[in-house]
C-alpha cells in the first residue's frame, strides 16, 4: 500500500510578466503626423474603457452574493456604466469572486482566454486573492494571481458592494495611469495553469518580501515551522471496547422490521450508533430487498479509510487495513406523520484493502455518482461500476485526498 | 437621377437619424430601468450620464475582434452587418412627413415585412456561424419565432392596407389625415390590429417578453454569445434600430404617422408628431419589458398560433366587410 | 443604358449564386446560398417593374422558404452533425443532363420570333389584383385548399410518433454502446498498473441474477458488453 | 436586356437545377435545386408578363409561389420522416419499400 505520490509534472511558473505588445501600435505611434491624431484618439478610447467597465462575473461562493448585490439597487454598479454580461467574450473584466479549486482553475483560466484583449482581472475577497483559510487545503488554489494576472485585489470576506465599486474605481484610475502606453498584455500560454507571478508576498512563502518588518517575518516563520495536521499514523484511538460481538439484540433506534431481514443476510450484530456490517456477499440481496420494501432513495453512501491496526470502534490490534462503506436507504412515499413518515435503513460493508464493494448502481441509479466520489476521495474500488471516474478531483489527479495516508502537507497544486 | 440623389441623401439623414435615436434610446432605456428597479442609473459620463452609450461604442471599439476558430468567418462576419442593414432598410419608405420620406414605394408595406423577415436569416447564421451551442439554439428558438409571428404580423399590416386601398406608408398615413387613425376610428379591425401588430413586432425585435432567442438566463447571450467588439455592437445597436423602426412602421400604420391637427399647413409638425409617436410607442415597449418576465417557448408558440393568427385573420375579414358596407372609406 | 448593365450584373450574380448553390459541400451554405440566389431574383422582378412579385418573392422565399429548409437542416441533424457533406456522385451525369437542358432550350429560344421590349407599359399592381380576383377566383381558391392540405399533410407526416422500432433501436443501441465503452474504459483501468492493486476475489463480483435492472430499467453493464 | 436574354438566363437558372438535382443525394439538396427550378420557371412568367404588358405571368408567379411553398412544406416533413426511420436524410436510404 504505497502512499500516492503527489503529482508533480506540471507547469513550471512563468515570470515573464506583461511582454507582450501590440506591433500595430507601435508602428503607427512611429509614424509622423500621427501622433497628433493619436494622442486624442488614446484619450477617447481610455474615457470608453474606463466608463464601460463591463463585468464577467465569474463568482462561486459567498462572494458571488455581494457581485450580486452590487448591480442591485443601493449600489448600481450601472452608475458607472459597468453591468455583468453572461460570455466572456463581452466583458472587460473578471472578477473572480470565491474560492477557486484545482479543479475550477483550468476552466477560469480558459474563460479568461476566452475573453478579447484589453482585459483586466480583479481578485475578490479573501479566497480569490490568497485561498484564505482553505489555503493549505489540497484542493483550493492559494489565490488566483497564481495563474492569472491579477490587476487590483479587493480585500474582504466577502467584500461589501461598496468595496467592489471602489475596486472598479482603482481599476479605471489604473486604466487611465497606463493611457499613452503601448498596449501590453501578458504572455498567455497554452495548457494548464501557467503561473504568473504572485503579486502579494506570502506570508511563509519562500519569496518573502523584504519589506515586511522582522516581527511579521517571525511570526510567519514560526507558522510555517508547525505542522499543518498531523501524519494520521500518530493519531491516537481508545482501544477496543471488551464487549464481546455477538449480541444480536438490536437497538430501539433500529427498525424492527427489519432486524429479520439483516439477520437473513448475514448481520450478526446491531451496534448501538454505527451501523450493522454486512458482509460483502450479501450487499447487494440486501439492498435489492430492501428496494423491494420500499426504501428506493439512496440518502448517502460514505466511505472511511482505516490503516491496518485501526478501525471504526478503535485500535484493533493485528487488524487489516480496509474499506468501510455506509450506505443509507429511506423509504419514500406519501405517508406522514406519526404513522408513516420517513424510515432510514443503514448499514455498511468492510472492504479490505486490495477489494473491492460491488457496486449499487444497478439496484439504485442514484448510487452512480456517490459511489463515484467515494471512489475519487477515498480510494474505495466498486467493481461493475458503470463509470468509475473522478468526479470531484481533476481527471489527472493521482491519489485520493482523504485517505489516512494521504500526506497532510502534501502540496499537490504546481504553485505550492 | 434627381429622385435617385434625394433618395440618397433622404436615407443617409434618416440613417444617421435612426442610429443616433437608437443610441440615446440604449441611454433611456438605462436610466428607465434603473427606475424601474429603485438604481439611478448611468450617472458619471456626461450630464445624466447621456454620454454612457458613446462610453459603450468607445470601449467596443478598442475591443479584439474574436472569430470563433471553427466557426464560419464569413458568415460570422456578414450577420450583423445584415441584422443592421435589414433594420435599416426598413426606415427606407418610413414616412416621416409628406415629403421626407427617402423611397415613397407603393408596396411599401410589403418591403418593410419583406426586409423584416430576412433579420432573422441574419440571425440564425450568427448562431450557426459561431459554431457554439448556445448561440445554436438561440438561432433556432429565433426562427421558430420569427416564422410563427410573420403570419399575424403580415395579417394585422393587412388591416390598414385594406381599409386604405394602398400598400404605400405614405398613402396609409394621407388616408388617416383625411379619416382618423386607424387604431381609433374602425375600432374593430382597427385598435385590436394595432394591438396584434405591436407584439408580432416586439417578436420579432426579440424583446422582452419575446425575447427567448437571447434569453440570459438558459442561453448565455443567445445568438450573440461568441461576438465580441463591434460585432457586438452593431447588434447591440441593431436591435434597437429594429425596435426603433418597427415603432414607426406601427405609428404610421395604426396612429396616423405624421398626420395631426395643423400638420397639414405646418409639415415639420408633422415630423414631430412622428417622432413623438415612435418614441412612445419604444417608450411602452421598454415599459413591458421592465415590468413582465419572459414566455416559456411553448407558450409564444401558443399565443401565436391559438391567439393572434385567427384573431388577426377575423380582423383582415372586418375590415373587408368595413370597406364593402361602409361608405366613403375609399 | 442602365438596365441593361444593372441586367447584366444580376444575370451574372444569379447563376453564380445558383451555381454556388449546387457546388456548395456544405448544406447549411447551400441553402443560404438559395436565399441569396431567391434575393436576387427578387431584384431582376424590380428590373422587370413586377414590385408586388418581388415583395412576395422575398417575403414568402427568402422569409418563408429558406428559413423553413434552415430549420429543416437543423432539425435533421445532429448538434455536432450539421456539416453536411453533400456528395456529387453522378457528376458525369449531371453534366450531361443540364448541359443538354441547356442547349436544347437555347436553340428552341434562339430560334424563336420574341418582342425585344415591352409592347405596353408595365402591369399595375391594382390590375393583378383584379385579375387574381376576377377572372381566376377559382384557381386562387383552389390554391388556399391546396395550401391547407399541404399543411395539414406536412404536420401529420412529421409528427407521427408511432413509428416504434426504428427509433426505439436507436435509443437503446445508443445507450448500449455507451455501456459498453464505460465498462471498457473501467475493464482498460483495472489492467493498467495502478497505485493500488487491481480488484482482487476478495469483494464478490455480481452475481448475474444481481445485476438484473430492477427499479431503474437502466441496462445492466454486463449484458451489454456482451 | 430583352426577353429572349431572360429567358436564356432562366433557362441557365433551369439548368443548374437540373445538374444539382442529377448530382444530390440528400433529400434537401434535391429540395433546393427544385427550388432553383421553380425559380427559373417563374423568372419565364414574369418576363413575358413585362414583355407582354399583361398581368397574367405575375398572377401565375404567385400562383407558382403558393405552390412552392406547399411543396417546401411537405418535403421537408418527409425530409424529418426519412431522417426519423432511417436516421440519414440521404435519398439512398429510401430504396426499399415497407409495406
Amino acid at each position: 500500500m504505497g502512499v500516492d505520490k503527489p503529482r508533480t509534472s506540471l507547469p513550471l511558473f512563468d515570470e515573464g510578466g506583461r511582454s507582450y505588445e501590440h506591433p500595430l501600435y507601435d508602428k503607427l505611434l512611429s509614424m509622423p503626423g500621427l501622433s497628433v491624431g493619436v494622442a486624442p484618439l488614446d484619450r477617447l478610447l481610455t474615457w470608453g474603457l474606463t466608463n464601460s467597465l463591463w463585468v464577467f462575473p465569474m463568482a462561486t461562493s459567498c462572494c458571488g452574493i455581494e457581485l450580486m448585490a452590487a448591480a442591485a439597487s443601493r449600489v448600481d454598479l450601472d452608475r458607472m456604466g459597468t453591468f455583468y454580461r453572461g460570455t466572456p467574450r463581452q466583458g472587460d473584466v473578471m472578477v473572480v469572486a470565491g474560492t477557486i479549486t484545482v479543479k475550477m482553475a483550468p476552466r477560469v483560466k480558459r474563460l479568461w482566454e476566452q475573453m478579447p484583449e484589453p482585459k483586466w482581472a480583479i481578485a475578490m475577497g479573501s479566497c480569490a486573492i490568497s485561498g484564505d483559510f482553505y489555503r493549505d487545503l489540497y484542493p483550493v488554489v492559494p489565490g488566483i494571481d497564481t495563474f492569472l494576472p491579477v490587476d487590483v485585489y479587493i480585500p474582504g470576506c466577502p467584500p461589501n458592494p461598496e468595496s467592489l465599486m471602489a475596486g472598479l474605481l482603482e481599476l479605471a484610475a489604473k486604466i487611465r495611469s497606463e493611457q499613452g502606453k503601448p498596449l501590453t498584455a501578458p504572455v498567455q500560454k497554452t495548457g494548464g495553469l501557467v503561473a504568473t507571478k504572485p503579486s502579494i508576498a506570502r506570508i511563509g512563502d519562500p519569496e518573502r518580501d523584504p519589506s515586511l518588518s522582522d516581527q511579521q517575518m517571525e511570526a510567519a516563520s514560526r507558522a510555517a515551522e508547525s505542522p499543518v495536521a498531523r501524519p494520521a499514523e500518530e493519531l491516537e484511538m481508545p482501544p477496543v471496547p471488551e464487549t464481546a460481538p455477538g449480541t444480536v439484540a438490536a437497538p430501539p433506534t433500529f427498525a424492527p422490521e427489519l432486524v429479520e431481514l439483516f439477520q437473513a443476510h448475514g448481520v450478526v450484530d446491531f451496534p448501538k450508533d454505527a451501523p450493522p456490517v454486512v458482509p460483502l456477499a450479501r450487499h447487494v440481496a440486501l439492498a435489492r430487498a430492501l428496494v423491494e420494501r420500499g426504501y428506493k432513495q439512496l440518502v448517502y453512501v460514505v466511505a472511511s479509510h482505516w490503516l491496518a491496526g485501526k478501525g471504526r470502534s478503535g485500535n484493533v490490534a493485528g487488524g487489516p487495513e480496509h474499506h468501510e462503506v455506509a450506505y443509507g436507504l429511506r423509504t419514500v412515499g406519501p405517508k406522514r406523520g406519526a404513522e408513516g413518515g420517513s424510515k432510514l435503513a443503514w448499514w455498511s460493508v468492510r472492504v479490505e484493502a486490495g477489494g473491492a464493494a460491488p457496486t449499487l448502481a444497478h439496484v439504485i441509479a442514484g448510487a452512480d455518482w456517490q459511489e463515484r466520489e467515494q471512489w475519487d476521495l477515498v480510494g474505495v474500488r466498486f467493481s461493475g461500476h458503470p463509470d468509475l471516474r473522478r468526479l470531484m478531483m481533476p481527471d489527472d489527479w493521482s491519489g485520493h485526498p482523504l485517505r489516512k495516508d494521504y500526506p497532510a502537507d502534501a502540496h499537490t497544486a504546481p504553485w505550492r | 437621377m434627381s429622385a435617385l440623389l434625394r433618395g440618397f441623401v433622404y436615407g443617409l439623414l434618416v440613417v444617421n437619424a435612426v442610429l443616433l435615436t437608437s443610441a440615446v434610446n440604449i441611454w433611456f432605456e438605462r436610466k428607465f430601468s434603473a427606475r424601474m428597479q429603485s438604481r439611478v442609473g448611468p450617472t458619471r459620463v456626461g450630464p445624466l450620464g447621456l454620454l454612457q452609450p458613446f462610453a459603450d461604442v468607445a470601449k467596443l471599439m478598442s475591443k479584439e475582434d474574436t472569430v470563433p476558430a471553427s466557426g464560419n468567418r464569413v458568415l460570422f462576419t456578414a450577420a450583423p452587418l445584415l441584422a443592421t442593414v435589414c433594420a435599416l432598410a426598413a426606415a427606407a419608405v418610413v414616412p416621416f412627413t409628406p415629403d421626407v420620406v427617402a423611397a415613397d414605394l407603393d408596396v411599401g408595406v410589403l418591403w418593410v415585412l419583406a426586409v423584416g423577415s430576412i433579420t432573422t436569416i441574419a440571425i440564425f447564421m450568427a448562431g450557426w456561424a459561431s459554431n457554439n451551442k448556445f448561440a445554436l439554439l438561440g438561432g433556432m428558438r429565433s426562427i421558430a419565432q420569427a416564422v410563427s409571428y410573420e403570419v399575424p404580423l403580415v395579417l394585422s399590416a393587412m388591416v390598414p392596407v385594406v381599409l386604405s386601398g394602398t400598400m404605400s406608408l405614405s398613402g396609409i398615413v394621407t388616408w388617416q389625415s383625411e379619416h382618423l387613425w386607424i387604431a381609433a376610428w374602425p375600432l374593430i379591425p382597427g385598435l385590436p390590429a394595432f394591438v396584434i401588430f405591436f407584439l408580432a413586432m416586439t417578436a420579432e425585435a426579440n424583446r422582452i417578453p419575446f425575447d427567448i432567442p437571447e434569453a440570459e438566463s438558459e442561453l448565455v447571450a443567445g445568438v450573440t454569445t461568441e461576438y465580441s467588439g463591434m460585432k457586438f455592437a452593431l447588434f447591440y445597436v441593431g436591435e434597437y434600430a429594429h425596435t426603433l423602426v418597427g415603432s414607426a412602421i406601427a405609428s404610421a400604420l395604426f396612429l396616423g404617422g405624421w398626420s395631426g391637427p395643423m400638420a397639414a399647413t405646418m409639415p415639420w409638425l408633422g415630423l414631430v408628431y412622428m417622432v413623438v409617436k415612435t418614441l412612445f410607442l419604444f417608450f411602452m415597449i421598454t415599459w413591458v419589458r421592465w415590468s413582465l418576465v419572459r414566455f416559456r417557448s411553448d407558450q409564444l408558440l401558443a399565443i401565436c398560433w391559438k391567439w393572434l393568427v385567427p384573431i388577426s385573420v377575423g380582423l383582415v375579414l372586418v375590415a373587408a366587410l368595413w370597406v364593402e358596407l361602409v361608405p366613403g372609406v375609399h | 443604358m442602365i438596365t441593361t448593365i444593372g441586367f447584366g450584373l444580376l444575370a451574372a450574380l444569379l447563376v453564380g449564386s445558383a451555381l454556388y448553390v449546387v457546388r456548395a459541400t456544405n448544406l447549411v451554405h447551400s441553402v443560404l446560398g438559395l436565399g441569396v440566389t431567391l434575393s436576387i431574383t427578387a431584384l431582376l422582378y424590380a428590373l422587370l417593374e413586377a414590385n408586388f412579385v418581388a415583395g412576395v418573392q422575398v417575403l414568402l422565399y427568402v422569409g418563408g422558404v429558406v428559413t423553413l429548409m434552415i430549420f429543416g437542416v437543423m432539425v435533421t441533424r445532429r448538434h455536432d452533425g450539421i456539416v453536411v457533406r453533400s456528395d456529387s456522385a453522378n457528376e458525369v451525369r449531371g453534366l450531361l443532363g443540364g448541359g443538354g437542358i441547356f442547349v436544347l432550350l437555347a436553340l428552341s429560344i434562339l430560334e424563336s420570333d420574341l418582342p425585344s421590349s415591352p409592347v405596353g407599359p408595365a402591369p399595375s399592381t391594382a390590375s393583378l389584383a383584379s385579375e387574381l380576383l376576377g377572372p381566376h377566383v377559382v384557381a386562387f381558391e383552389a390554391l388556399s385548399m391546396l395550401l391547407l392540405a399541404a399543411i395539414v399533410g406536412a404536420i401529420v407526416i412529421a409528427r407521427r410518433r408511432d413509428f416504434g422500432e426504428p427509433r426505439q433501436d436507436l435509443v437503446t443501441r445508443a445507450r448500449a454502446a455507451r455501456e459498453a465503452l464505460r465498462v471498457e474504459a473501467l475493464r482498460a483501468e483495472a489492467e493498467a498498473p495502478s497505485p493500488e492493486p487491481a480488484a482482487s476475489d476478495a469483494a464478490e463480483p455480481p452475481r448475474a441474477d444481481e445485476a438484473l435492472p430492477s427499479t431503474d430499467g437502466s441496462v445492466p453493464a454486463q449484458e451489454a458488453s456482451s | 436586356m430583352t426577353l429572349t436574354t431572360c429567358l436564356l438566363l432562366a433557362s441557365a437558372l433551369f439548368s443548374v437545377g437540373v445538374y444539382g438535382l442529377l448530382t444530390r443525394q440528400q433529400l434537401v439538396a434535391v429540395l433546393v435545386s427544385v427550388e432553383l427550378m421553380a425559380n427559373a420557371a417563374n423568372i419565364v412568367l414574369v418576363a413575358f408578363s413585362h414583355f407582354t404588358a399583361s398581368p397574367l405571368g405575375q398572377v401565375f408567379t404567385l400562383f407558382a409561389l403558393a405552390i412552392t411553398v406547399a411543396e417546401v412544406a411537405v418535403g421537408l416533413a418527409l425530409a424529418l420522416l426519412l431522417y426519423r426511420t432511417h436516421a440519414s436524410s440521404r435519398l439512398d436510404a429510401a430504396k426499399e419499400m415497407n409495406g
